[in-house]
Order: structure tokens, then sequence, then C-alpha cells
């Protein structure tokens, strides 16, 4: 099932700012929820391991994160797919967009996401919400990333 | 393997299971009481209902180390071996509420279940409504619900408590 | 009538055994040394297959072996095939695609088997499952069938351009058009056919064993025809000999059309189980279900009808693309054709006809007959079309119908088919005073007085069953002959069996067909047994679909019976030493005529095995005999289903609070199951058309893949139903019977969606009819003037 | 399913200690959420604490001005408990609508709020009371407690007891139930105590549970559907699926929020 979502975010630093921490793996790291592993292969590509859990349900994907379109520092385009398993398989994927704003930077995002399999077939009801919440999430915790300096 | 003991059909009975067993695992492929059906597994279609301890379970949600200790009864221990049918395997006969047979132990034991909590005055609304984690894709229901008016009618009031223990 | 004879509501004599859960299906038969097959699917919708490692899960505990596609093909296993050909309006004949029962090299649907792992248990074999690495190089899919011919969309099998199985047609384009260009009145519809998920509460199972001493295989399956398993697996799969191969189908918890058809499970298992030396189990769990099960309709059709202008029907047509997913199955092309296009005529005397079907592959579940294949989608076009041009010439929909009706048998429709019987009239007239449609304008106001909507939706349909004649539909590219045969074996005892090549999943033929033995030979009920389902016992048979079992299947008992009399004549008159022509047969005792000798039944049984009375010379000993009955043409009930809805306008909910249904099945030989098949099959066509839809998403994931997403019709769905019964015989076989396990399915689906049209005033409502379909189609509409 | 130990504690120590020792532990009530995606293998715990037979988590009481009901109190139990009906007959409906009667004679009110699934009735009903979650370590505020789709208050090793819910006047839950999983597709729950006025949603919001302020601040002038009158709430923000689009989402609510106050205030 394909969903799509956008989200802006208003961060307190500068666009260079911004922008080098959306290029730097130990902040993705962090952001990416349930990130266990990011590990990387070039400067715009990783290898990761990331746990998602949505109430009793729990997987593990592996797979790559990739960034692509960069256009420091104005945006750059983060996707990743996973295979977890059992449960199916997950891709994604956001377009990221920097502007000056009120002095700090407005952060828009695009996130379309899809899965398939074991998760696609039994959890129709709740992708659209997992998906919307792990979006945010990162997002979330990247302005907070970004807050902390 | 943890074993496991529970009273089945009036018989007391144990078993090693794997902690993952099911209760219609264990009645099916233990016990090989397989009138119990699985006709799903997402526990919607209610084609496994048993009661345990009395009351009307989806034995694909339960785990057999869950019903250590219990009561439980399946279509199997409805009627003795030789004797008549439960009133309600008689209505679900008479009132031509089966077709292919599947869904039909776990539709009488919900039956049954109904009964215990809205006696033995049934209305079309109640049945239909209390149907609702049974699913035959033969009968429309028509007849089921009809079976189960009769049966509740022709049941005596304390043959369903009895039926359950 | 007698209190078990023909036209006697007869208690079911299966019942016991389901009642008291002593039945046998499938999953409860187990062999000595049973493994459990797990199989390995595709989660992606389109792929090749780089590679696949089984390495990991050979080692896992439990685990027997792991067998793949790869293997499959060394051990020259053939592919699963499509019975009936289609040719293309250009002579082509239709492009069927290789289907392997494992793949080997890319996979089309998501569900397809790449692997399977052979494990002591079940949960076993799952573990082990997850350890198989299959490396795939994943594809664009293609799902939705209207967009499956574009240029530049995935092509699915390599040599098949545009997706494209064939491009058919039937009926007179230029005739049709004449007709059109000459109309007073034209009515356009886009109608798409949802698709569906079978469902039979049974999931699909198959348990094989090889038996090394005799080289034989035996296969217990949840099929509603052994024999062609049989026939298919031995003949075109090529596991083994016909003769080396059993296949025993006990009893099958409901099939629909789904059981029909040959899967690659069912192969699997035997050639596993073969290899291995060990019996061989899968049984689908409800997942599996969903995503390998045919599925049933998905057709995408513009439909248009040509009227003058006193209603009269002048011309249709239809242009339909037909999904058949990612392999055709057993019988899929006939279904968007034979099945479909034959019935556009309705119960209707149309001039001219001219229907064009593309079927095509999509990256989703083949899909196949599904409870009345075809009918039921030309019954949706039609009676959708009678209803909206009724609407839109102002003439009450009865009205429009009588004023088309054909009203003179034999009548030969424009599409093939050649109506022998009926009275449509009649059930017409019928249902509208039990539906009490009189009184509906006032129900429609007290309805309006409580902020509900009321709606009354007509649906005066026709099938085709008792299918079919050999000549008939081999002329139309089936590739078997669809006659059925019976074996009658009176025991020296009196008692009898008959063998059946029909198969029962619910429809109750041991009853049934006992009724008609009991009283053709005027013996008790409970001294007929009925024997079906197993290949070693049963000569060679075609199976239960189509609603054949009665008027084809039944007639070859009859037949057999004819057989039976004349011998048991024979004997009775070396018994009571009188000329055979003045032997006379009644109510189970032979006389004399003009005399008063006699000879029971029993007695006559009984010397036909002794043969004490007769010498080898004159008179075989025993008395059994065989028929093979092909009928001279289908059987058409036809009937009038009315539903009354009521439409909560805040929520959009629909409920039907009225359902009619008058059917003519020609005779009747038990009503309480001929009622309840008329329940069933309402019950799946309210679910179409009220909460039934396979989704697929874009990428070929199917989001309704449990019943959780997809709507199972429950009891509160559906109220009871008020059924009523005419009566025309058919003339094409000995009893008269036509056959009724579609109807209910073929005709809800209009009547339903015809009613809540009327009550919200727009026919832009597509199936399911779910309370936000409708609360949007409300939203969106300009309601209708209300009558 | 994996494989997993399996554990009956019969006190809520011994499930902590059982927790605390085993980190990829459950806790085991009625089971009817876990034990499905448990079969799919969706989740792979290394152990069950199954707390059917822990000691004091059942039955339904008035203490005071409240309704308390043990964690591990079936649905068929609370639903036609006496002195639930009398009390607060708005609450009994709840677990009276939750999913199908074997599922109701099974779950429970502590599974059912601790897993808080964003379709569920229960979490309807606590936020909609403003009810207090008592867990072997503390009370939890409702508003508090619910944090976002599956996600609530609890902490690592934190088992739900009981939830308090104070008496109010007028209470009444309206749902409008998925024809298929028997989940809610919307459910609301109003509630009126003195000053405290609520409208919970569950279903529709694509976080989970929440409340409807502009909803509620209508109904301070006066507790009556009529106060909703052409009053929506805006889509974004709903939930969309194949089963039912945001917009129609967001139309429901008010919908059965008119419905629920009319049952609520006997009209």
């Amino acid at each position: 099932m394909a969903m799509v979502m956008t989200g802006e975010v208003q961060l307190p630093a500068s666009r260079e700012v911004v922008w080098a921490k959306l290029n730097d793996a130990e902040v993705l790291k962090a952001c990416i929820p349930g990130c266990e592993e990011l590990n990387k292969a070039s400067d715009t590509e990783f290898q990761a391991v990331a746990v998602v859990k949505i109430g009793p349900v729990k997987a593990r994907f592996k797979g790559k994160v990739n960034l692509t379109d960069l256009n420091p520092p104005n945006g750059y385009r983060i996707s990743g797919d996973g295979e977890g398993g059992v449960a199916g398989f997950a891709k994604g994927g956001a377009t990221v967009a920097l502007a000056e704003k009120e002095g700090g930077t407005l952060l828009t995002y695009n996130v379309e996401a899809q899965i398939g399999g074991k998760l696609a077939q039994l959890g129709q009801r709740l992708v659209n919400g997992v998906a919307k919440k792990i979006a945010d999430d990162f997002f979330k915790n990247f302005a907070a990333m970004v807050a902390a300096g | 393997m943890p074993a496991v003991s529970m009273t089945v059909n009036g018989k007391a009975v144990t078993g090693d299971v794997e902690a993952r067993t099911l209760l219609v695992q264990f009645l099916r492929e233990h016990l090989r009481l397989t009138g119990t059906h699985v006709g799903c597994d997402t526990s919607q279609c209610g084609a496994c209902v048993v009661h345990v301890d009395g009351i009307a379970a989806k034995s694909c949600t339960l785990l057999a180390l869950q019903c250590e200790g219990a009561k439980v009864t399946t279509i199997e221990g409805l009627a003795e071996p030789n004797g008549p049918l439960h009133p309600m395997q008689e209505a679900f006969r008479e009132n031509h509420g089966l077709q292919c047979g599947y869904c039909t132990p776990g539709m009488i034991m919900s039956a049954l279940d109904i009964v215990r909590r809205h006696g033995n005055e049934l209305d079309e609304h109640t049945i239909r409504e209390q149907l609702d984690g049974n699913i035959c894709r033969c009968t429309g229901y028509h007849n089921i619900v009809k079976a189960i008016a009769a049966g509740a009618k022709n049941m005596p009031k304390a043959s369903t408590r009895q039926a359950a223990e | 009538m007698s209190a078990t004879g023909i036209g006697a509501a007869v208690r079911r004599k299966e019942d016991f055994r389901f009642i008291t859960g002593s039945g046998q299906y499938t999953d409860d038969v187990v062999r000595p040394g049973e493994t459990r097959a797990v199989f390995v699917r595709s989660p992606h919708a389109h792929a090749k297959i780089r590679s696949i490692d089984v390495g990991a899960a050979r080692k896992m505990p439990g685990v027997v072996d792991v067998l793949t596609g790869a293997q499959l093909a060394t051990d020259k296993i053939g592919n699963l095939i499509c019975g009936w050909m289609i040719h293309s309006k250009d002579g082509t004949p239709m492009k069927m695609a290789s289907h392997p029962a494992l793949a080997a090299a890319k996979v089309n649907c998501v569900g397809d088997a790449v692997a399977v792992v052979i494990a002591e248990t079940y949960e076993q074999g799952r573990d082990a499952a997850e350890k198989v690495k299959v490396d795939y190089e994943v594809l664009a899919a293609v799902v939705d069938p209207a967009k499956a011919q574009a240029p530049g969309v995935p092509q699915i099998h390599p040599d098949i351009a545009n997706n494209t199985i064939y491009q058919w047609h039937l009926g007179d384009a230029k005739a049709t058009a004449a007709a059109f260009a000459a109309a007073a009145h034209v009515t356009k519809l886009d109608i798409v056919n949802n698709r569906l998920v079978p469902n039979a509460m049974e999931p699909r199972a198959a348990l094989a064993e090889y038996d090394a001493g005799t080289d034989n295989l035996t296969l217990w399956n949840t099929s509603q025809n052994p024999h062609v398993a049989r026939l298919v697996i031995a003949a075109f799969v090529g596991m083994a000999p016909e003769h080396k191969l059993r296949v025993i189908a006990p009893d099958v918890g409901g099939g629909f059309g789904s059981k029909i058809f040959i899967y690659p499970e069912e192969v699997v298992c035997l050639w596993a189980a073969r290899k291995l030396r060990r019996p061989v189990k899968w049984t689908a769990d409800r997942s599996e279900s969903f995503l390998t099960d045919a599925h049933g309709r998905d057709h995408v059709t513009h439909a248009e009808l040509a009227l003058d202008a006193q209603g009269k029907i002048l011309a249709l047509r239809a242009k339909t693309i037909a999904n058949l997913g990612a392999y055709m199955s057993t019988f899929s092309s006939s279904v968007p054709t034979y099945l479909y296009a034959t019935l556009l005529s309705g119960q209707y005397d149309i001039p001219s006809i001219y229907c064009e079907v593309d079927a095509v592959y999509t990256n989703t579940a083949p899909v196949d007959a599904y409870r009345g294949a075809g009918r039921p989608e030309a019954t949706f076009v039609v009676e959708r079309l009678m209803e909206v041009s009724a609407r839109q010439m102002k003439i009450e929909p009865a009205d429009l119908r009588k004023r088309n009706f054909i009203k003179t048998f034999p009548h030969q429709t424009p599409v093939i088919m050649a109506y022998d019987a009926g009275d449509y009239h009649a059930s017409l007239k019928k249902a509208l005073e039990i539906a009490d449609v009189k009184g509906f304008n006032k129900r429609r106001r007290d309805s309006a007085r409580h902020g509900k909507l009321r709606g009354l939706g007509f649906s005066t349909y026709i099938e085709a069953c008792g299918i079919a004649p050999s000549q008939a539909v081999g002329s139309l590219g089936c590739g078997v002959g669809l006659w059925e045969s019976a074996e009658v074996r009176v025991n020296p005892t009196g008692s009898v069996e008959v063998l059946t090549g029909t198969h029962a999943h619910g429809q109750g033929h041991e009853t049934t067909f006992a009724q008609l033995v009991s009283e053709r030979l005027g013996i008790p009920f409970e001294n007929v047994s009925i024997v079906h389902g197993d290949t070693d016992k049963v000569q060679f048979g075609m199976g239960t679909y189509g609603s054949r079992s009665g008027a084809v299947g039944m007639s070859a008992i009859v037949k057999a019976l004819d057989k039976i009399e004349a011998k048991a004549k024979k004997v009775a008159a070396h018994m009571l030493e009188a000329a055979e022509g003045d032997i006379e047969f009644k109510d189970g005792k032979f006389t004399v005529a003009g005399t008063d000798k006699s000879a029971t039944w029993g007695d006559v049984a009984l010397n036909a095995y002794i043969a004490h009375k007769f010498t080898g010379a004159e008179l075989e000993p025993g008395l059994k005999e065989t028929s093979f009955y092909d009928p001279t043409n289908f059987t058409f009930p036809a009937g009038c289903h009315i539903c009354e809805v009521e439409v909560d306008i805040d929520t959009g909910k629909t409920d039907i609070v009225n359902w009619t249904a008058v059917d003519d099945f020609g005779a009747i030989i038990n009503p309480m199951i001929v009622e309840g098949q008329v329940h069933g099959g309402i019950a799946q066509g309210v679910g179409q058309a009220l909460l039934e839809g396979a989704v697929y998403d874009k990428s070929g994931q199917l989001v309704t893949g449990s019943m959780m997403d997809y709507t199972m019709p429950r009891a509160h769905d559906l109220p009871s139903f008020h059924v009523g019964l005419t009566e025309t015989k058919a003339p094409s076989n000995p009893l008269g019977v036509k056959g009724c396990g579609e109807a209910g399915a073929i005709a809800a689906p209009a009547a339903v969606i015809n009613a809540i049209t009327d009550a919200i005033g727009t026919e832009d409502l597509a199936m399911p009819a779910t309370a936000n379909a409708v609360w949007s189609a409300l939203k969106r509409a300009t309601p209708r003037q209300a009558a | 399913m994996y494989n997993f130990t399996f554990h009956r504690p019969t006190t809520v120590r011994q499930a902590a200690g059982l927790l605390a020792r085993n980190p990829e532990a459950k806790l085991l009530a009625g089971g009817h959420s876990l034990i499905p995606v448990m079969k799919q293998r969706l989740a792979q715990p290394s152990a069950l604490i199954d707390l059917s037979l822990v000691e004091g988590l059942t039955g339904v009481e008035q203490k005071g001005r409240s309704i308390v009901i043990g964690a591990m109190t079936r649905h068929a139990d609370a639903a036609i408990s006496p002195v639930l009906q009398q009390a607060l007959p708005g609450l009994a409906a709840v677990p009276a609508a939750v999913g199908d009667p074997q599922v109701r004679n099974r779950g429970t009110i502590g599974g059912s709020v601790a897993n808080n699934d964003p379709n569920a009735d229960y979490p309807a009903a606590v936020l909609g009371l403003g009810a207090t979650i008592i867990t072997n370590k503390r009370r939890i505020a409702a508003d508090d407690f619910f944090t976002g789709m599956f996600s609530t208050a609890l902490e690592d090793g934190e088992i739900i007891t009981k939830i308090s819910f104070s008496i109010a006047k007028k209470a009444a839950y309206e749902k409008f139930k998925h024809p298929a999983s028997g989940f809610a597709l919307v459910g609301v729950f109003v509630s009126k105590r003195g000053a405290d006025i609520r409208v919970a949603v569950t279903g529709a919001g694509s976080n989970g549970v929440f409340r409807v302020k502009s909803f509620e601040e209508a109904l301070k002038k006066r507790f009556a559907a009529k106060s909703l009158e052409g009053m929506t709430i805006p889509a974004t923000g709903m939930n969309s699926d194949i089963h039912a689009s945001a917009e129609y989402r967001a139309h429901l609510v008010s919908v059965l929020a008119r419905r629920a106050l009319a049952k609520a205030t006997g009209g």
C-alpha cells in the first residue's frame, strides 16, 4: 500500500547547519526510529538495520539508506528500503527542502512509503498511521537534534 | 516441553506440548478431536469455537497452556456416544442449519453460549447480532438463525451449563 | 408423495456426522509418517528470481527436504494448464503462459510459490521456510485490467504481447450498430464487476502418499471434481499414469467454484511424496487462501442498451475487459466468454447483441469461476441497464421488463443460447405480491420520516445451468465433455449404492439423490447410499459446478435406474414364470399383469445374485448398471429477486430490510435443500454488492488479504429471505430439473444496487456499496426527483 | 508462531519480577491482540507472562463516586456487571461493543488499554471519562496516558492493575463498527461530570484516541446534540485507508457525537 504524506518543521538553525546534520550519519542514525545500525558505505549510501514496533508487532528490517538529488544547502532526497523477513519489505523516501525562515530554517518534507508482504496483507488498517508516525518521529527527532546544537 | 493437563469432554487428558501450541492444535493433533475446525488465522471466523470452563472461546486464539486445569468441551462432547443428540445439534439438522458442515461445530458451540447469556427465548435480532464471531459461507444464515431459535427453545434451562461443564 | 420421495423436505443424511464433529475433511485425514509442506511464497507481485539459497533451511530442525522449481523442472513435472480454448476475433488461439507449480525464473503475483519445505511438523516447516533466501530483482507490476494492454506497461509473460490473452467477440456487430443508430433512447453504463475472494470456510488442502511397492500415488484433496483433477495431473502435468493415481476428495467444506481447479500445491505434494517416500500434507492457512485461491469476477465493462420510444429493446452491446490474473487457471478462459456473453439476452427478446471481451494478464492471483461464473456479471450488466433505462424513460421498472420478456419457447437468442422453457411473467408477478410492492411508496414515506432513504430494486435474471451438452461445449473450445456418469449397484439384500461422478461439498447429494432412488425403486430412503469423491471407487465423472449435479448427475442416475428396472424385470419374469412383457414394477413390487403373482424388490435382488431361477446363458447374474448421460441442452433457471433497502442518510449505511426471491428451477426434489441453496447464493450476491471486494494496490500487494480487511457477510448483514417458487419443467432432462446453486449469487448484486440507487437517486455507485461509498455518492449526487 | 517460555505468576509482584528478568517478554491478558500477531510471526517475545492467575485483578466495584474495574476483567463480565449497569451504564456499553462475543469472553480492559490500538473501544471511554489508570507503580491520568497509536505512558515493567472511572451523570458511547474486523471505524464517547465535559474519539485519528475540544466547548453551553448542530471537524489528521476516507471519518465523528449525546441525554 503506497502512502503519501507531507509535513514541515521550523528549525532554529541556519540552512548550512541543518544541511550538515542531514548528511551526518550519526545524526541520521539517532533520528531514524528504531535504528540499530547505520553503517556508511559511501557519503550517500548506508547499510541500515531498524526495528519497527507497532503495538504487539515487532519487525527488524535490514536494508539500505540512500541520499540522492543532493542540492546543498537546499535539500535532497533520502530513501531507504529494507527486508523484514517474514514481515515483508518496506520502501520509502522523503524529499526534503530547506528554506530560510524567521532567522532559522523551514524544513518541509514529502514522504512516500510502500510496504509489501505480510504487513501489507494483514496490516491495512494501520499502515497509514504507522507510516505517518515514523516520518513524524524522524523529523521530530531531527528537530530535537538541531535544537540541541 | 511443558506438560499440560485439562479435562476435555469429561475426560482428564495430559500432553507434552511446545509453549506455542494452540488449544485447537492440541485438540486436533494431540487428541485427534477433529470436529473443531480452523477456518482463518485472524480470529474472525469462529469455526474453532469450543467451551473453556463453560464459556465460548476461539481455540485458535488460546494457547493450550492457558487452559491448564480447565474444563474444555468440544462438539464431540455435546452428546453421549450412543445417546441422543443435544437439542441444539438436533435443531441444526431439523432446520437445515448447515450445508458443507465446516462452520457447524463452531456455530453450535457459539449457539450454546448465546443461550447461556441470553436464555432460551431468542429473537432473530439477538441471534444475528450474537453470531458476529461466526462466519458461514453456505447458508446465508437464514436457517442457522432458525435452528438456534428452535434449539434454544428445546433446551432445558439447565442443559446449557451441563453441556458446558 | 412419500415422506422421503421426490418433493419431500427430507432432513439430510449427511448432517449427523457434521453436527457431531465426525466429518472427515482432508486435514482430518492422517497417514503414518506424515510430513508437512510449507510453501515459500513471493512477497513481490512481479520479480525475476536471481537465486534461491536453501542451504540454511535444510539444516533447520525437523526438515526433511527443501525443494525448488529448478528440481521440479529437472524431474520433468509439467505445467498447469487451462482447458478451454478460446480464439480471438482474428482466429488466433488464446495465449496461455507457462505455469509451473513452483516458479523457477520469475514470479508473477504475490503468493507465487518458489520453494517448498517438507518438515516433520508445521511449525518446524515455517521456521525453516523463513531461512530460504530468495534474491529477487523486483519489476514494476501491472494490476489494473483496464490499463494492462496500454503501451509501456510492464509485460508479464515474455512472449505474450500487451498482456493480452485473447480479444474475443460474439454477436452481430453490424446489425447491433444499425439498431443503435435507429434508437429513440440509448442507456450507457460503465460498470466494474468487483473482484471477489471465494473463501470457502474449509481452506484448500492436499495430502499425498506414495506406495513404493505398487508405484501408486494417492491424493486426498479439497476438490469439486476429483476425476478431472486426476486427468489433468496425469495427462498434462505428467505426474503419473492415470491408473497409478488415485484422487480422493472426502468431505469438502464448500467450494463455490474455487475448488474446481487444479492448483500448484497438489502437484507439489504428490511430487514431494514420491521423491521423499513420505506422505506430505499441506493445508492452507487463510492468508494463503486469500493469495492463492482463484478469485472471481473482475470485469471492467462499458455497456449500452438501445430502446425504441415505447421501451422495446432494440439492441445491446458491451465491451468488457476481463482480468484473468497472473496465470490462466483451469477454466478461466470460458468464464468471461461463453459463460458471460451468452447470457446477455437476459429474459428479454433482444434482436441484436454484440459483445467484445479482452482477457488480460495482470500481476494478481488467477481469476476463474466463482459461484455463477460469468452469469452474475452478465446479469449485472443487463439488469442495471434495464433499471437505469426504466428510470431514464420514466417507465416503471417492472413494466419495462414485462414489455420485453420472452413469451414463447423455444427462443433462440442472438448469443447462442436456445431457451427451452420459462414463464418470466409468473415469477415477476409472484415476486411483486410477496414483496408487497404496492405498499412500497407508503413504506418509503415512513422511512423518510425517520431520516432514512428507502429503495426498491429488481433483478429478473436468467442463467444457463446443467453444464453442458458435450458436443456444444466442444464446438466452443472446451477440452472435456460435460456429461455425467452414474453406477447403480443393487446388493443381494436389496440395498442400493449409487456411485456418482458428481461431488458434494455442501449441496446434500447424499440426501437428494437417495430420495430419487427411493422413490423410483420404492425402497426405503435409508437403504440407499450415495458414493462419490474417490476415483478408485467411482467410474470417471465430471464433478460438480455450474449447477449441474441435478440436471446432469441425477439424469445419469435415472438412466442407470431405467436399466436396473429393465434387468430386474427380467429376473422377476424368471422368478414368477411369466413373460417379461407382463411384469409390472410399482412401489417396490413386481407383479404379473392381471394376476396376483408378485415378488418384492428384495426377492428380485436376491434372485439376481443367487441366479437359481435362470441360467447365465439366458441372463447374466447380478444387478448393477452404469450410465453416461450427456444432456441435450443447457437448462435455464430464471426468476425475479426484489431487494428493499433503507439507507441511513447520515452514515450511508445500507440495511437490507426485505428480500424476495421467486425462482423457477423446474422440478424440485428436496425443497428444503433448494431453499438453502437460494439463501446461500443471495448471501454471496449481497456480499458482492455491499461488503466484499478484493483490492490490490498499485504495486500488486493484496491489501484485503485477511478477514480483517475483506468483509465476509455475517448474520447481521442479512435479513431473513422470502423465497417462492414457480415451475416450468426443463424439457432437456428426464426429471425436468434445472439447477439452483448459483441463482442467488447471480440475481442478487443487481437487485441490491438497483435498490440503493433507487433510494439515493444517483446511478453513480460502484460495488461494494460500503457505507463510505454510499455516503460519497450521496454527496456527489444531484438527487433525482423521488418517485 | 515462534516458540517462547510461558509463565503463570500468581501475584503482581511475581509478574513484575518476571518482566524485569525477561526484557523481551510480553504480558498476556486476554491475548486477542497478541496471539494473532504471534501466529503471523510478526512478534517474537521470548516469554509470555500470563496474568490470568494473578490475584486481585478482576472485578467491577463502586468505591465512593468511582467505578473501579480490575485490569483482567473480561469485556463480557464488565458489560453485564450490575454495579456498572447501575452506576455508569454508558461505560457498560463499551465492553459490550468490543469485537464479537468470543472476543468479549476473553478480552480484558487492561489488555485493551495497555495496547492502545487506534481502533479499540476502551481508550475512548477511558479518555472520555477522564479515568485514572492504576499500575503497580503509580496512578496515571487518562489525559497523560495515551501518547499516540499503540503507545502509552506505561514504562518498562509497569503493569496496569485497575482503572478507576469517576461516575459521570451523563455518558454514552456510539460506535460505527468496521464490518470485517469489528474494530471501531469511528467510536465516540461523550460524558458530563459537573463542569468536566469530554468528547473522546477512537478509530478516526491517525494517531489514536483524541478529544474534540471544539465540541467540548460547544457543549459547555448545553450538553445536548443540538449544541453540535452544523459543527464538523476537519479531515486533516484523520486516518484514511481502504475502508474509509479521512473526510468520511471526520463526518462520522460529528454524526456519532450527536448520536452519543442523544443517548446520554435520553433524547
